[in-house]
């Protein structure tokens, strides 16, 4: 951290310092006000934590320090323990967040099984998913989407940095079985088939 | 795309000792077997997979064991499956053979991406396993100023009935007008003297009052001339029910007589 | 913060910082080890965090990191909110505009119900009630009298305006409120009879 701090970049970190929960630039600004220019602040803030114990992060729009995560082994305590989740859950969670919106029909389509009850319940109250209305097709079926706390815990700045998420959606795997089927035109598996007949 | 999820092992039919619930349904099964192939997914033979799928459930089913039905329906699909892609291709049923292999490859290939999302995911720096936040951070405080209001109006009428609440209650009966039993006994008493001969009770009464002051004085003489018959200084006479009443002096001796 | 930082300084950085409470060179050394020089790490830490947002600091053996105390003003942001006067605070401010000044235990003798704690803070914290000293009578209680923000929220020239018992009495307000309604009731039937018949 170089020079004489500034106030308003001294207020923005303490503010995030003391936060609850992370903060948009919005809620940043109710305590710190406008004096300065509060990205290029935020900016500022995140270099000159790079590399240090404690880093700035971005999360789905929000803004919180963090330890950096090559200390998690002097860091971790027994009862911090991430929640264990099930095979179902973790898959459910990867096709909400890599499809989402997305209905339990079509979460079920992909994995082949049903969902179980539980399922997206664990998920609701772990606070990663939430409901985001209803897809306009008979039946109206509740469709899921991710939230902003799934995005600070598993420390993506926006969906875009899901993992493989691009090669995933160009390999038209994020598409329905029917629309890639489509996109294919019809063209045969059959050859491969044949050469291994 | 490395593999971090780690598939549960494919025993070999003959040692196959694990119940099914390994997997999560056929199609996990088929995934798995299909990742033994050693091959991308999109070059995956279908007749293979199929072959392998009918084998394992055949050995399965040797060893006794108790298939859920699902699994058997895709045992039954997939024989179909076979038979259709190796027949001669004549007029293609509708989906084709073909076609359907394909969305099952498919179907695979989606199973397989999520399921490698899923431990990519996972196997992000993680809040609270990873990285950490403060434990206990002081908080950001909205203190709520209480901006309280009140006008004159709430003010005085508090004022008010706090008077009205702790005065001490003065209760003032109003005078009615009556012509007490006392007046009714001197006034008859006076009257009846001068009366030898029978004399309507109304007679002895005031003139000029209002009328309620004249029933409570028709009232009141009426007791008053009881009381003086009792102590037998007048006689009452009436004719019968509701008929007129009548009054006149007593006379000593009669009374005795009487 | 100069330089790139070590990894013993960037343990002890975040230790501190997640820390529930502040914790002794001892304590700090189960999380890091012994590594490095602690207190050399610590004199560091203190003098890269000096002028910043937030600060290292130790307290009785114990290091914590807090925030600025100039920064404090930022931390706790008020917001006025609306709010209405209970009836027992109306009723107290009442006595007291009429009264002053007067004692507690006067204001109860008059609304005839005890004076909750609450209630005169409540109106001080309001800015219309002041203590006015203390009445030279035994135990001398203190005495409250009303302030001049009172006089101009209400519109009050001053108290000579606040209209007297005959004005209330006049107004009907001085009519105890049971009475007032069977005023309402038979009472005022009886008087029209009266001046019919």
């Amino acid at each position: 951290m170089n020079g004489e701090p500034d106030d308003y970049l001294r207020a923005v970190e303490a503010a995030l310092f003391v936060a609850e929960a992370p903060l948009t630039p919005a809620e940043l600004r109710l305590h710190v006000g406008d004096a300065g220019d509060l990205a290029a602040v935020l900016r500022q803030l995140t270099d000159e934590y790079a590399g240090r114990g404690i880093n700035l992060v971005e999360r789905g729009g929000r803004w919180h320090f963090q330890t950096a995560a090559d200390l998690a082994h002097i860091l971790r305590r027994e009862k911090d323990e991430a929640r264990k989740l099930s095979r179902a859950a973790m898959e459910t969670l990867a096709i909400i967040a890599y499809h989402e919106p997305v209905s339990r029909a079509e979460i079920e389509a992909i994995r082949g099984v049903q969902v179980a009850k539980g399922t997206l319940d664990v998920l609701m109250e772990a606070g990663w998913v939430r409901p985001a209305g209803r897809r306009e097709v008979p039946g109206r079926p509740l469709i899921y989407a991710t939230t902003v706390d799934f995005l600070s815990h598993f420390g993506l700045s926006s969906r875009r940095d899901l993992p493989g998420i691009d090669d995933l959606r160009a390999a038209g795997l994020l598409d329905p079985v029917d629309l890639a089927l489509e996109g294919l035109g019809g063209q045969s598996v059959l050859e491969n088939d044949d050469d291994v007949a | 795309m490395d593999d971090l999820f780690i598939a549960p092992a494919i025993p070999s039919p003959d040692t196959l000792t694990v119940s099914f619930d390994a997997w999560e349904g056929p199609l996990d099964l088929l995934l798995t077997l299909a990742r033994s192939q050693k091959v991308d997914l999109r070059e995956i033979s279908i007749l293979a997979l199929t072959e392998q799928y009918l084998q394992f459930i055949d050995g399965a089913r040797q060893l006794k064991l108790e298939l859920a039905a699902d699994y058997l329906v895709m045992a039954a699909w997939l024989a179909y499956l076979k038979s259709a892609l190796l027949l001669p291709r004549q007029e293609q049923a509708d989906p084709s053979p073909e076609e359907l292999a394909l969305r099952l490859q498919l179907r695979l290939q989606r199973l397989h991406a999520m399921r490698d999302a899923a431990a990519r995911l996972m196997a992000r720096d993680r809040v609270g396993r990873d990285v950490f936040v403060r434990r206990k951070p002081e908080g950001l405080r909205l203190v709520r100023k209480a901006k309280w209001q009140a006008s004159l109006y709430d003010l005085i009428q508090s004022y008010g009935q706090i008077r009205a609440r702790t005065q001490p209650a003065v209760h003032v009966i109003a005078v009615r007008p009556v012509m007490t039993l006392d007046e009714a006994i001197q006034r008859v008493g006076a009257l009846v003297g001068a009366a030898i001969d029978w004399t309507r009770l109304e007679a002895f009464l005031p003139t000029g009052l209002d009328s309620a002051k004249a029933k409570s004085a028709l009232a009141s003489s009426f007791v008053a001339a009881l009381e003086l018959a009792r102590q037998g200084r007048l006689e009452i006479q009436q004719d019968g029910i509701f008929q007129p009443i009548y009054l006149r002096a007593g006379v000593p001796d009669r009374g005795a007589k009487a």
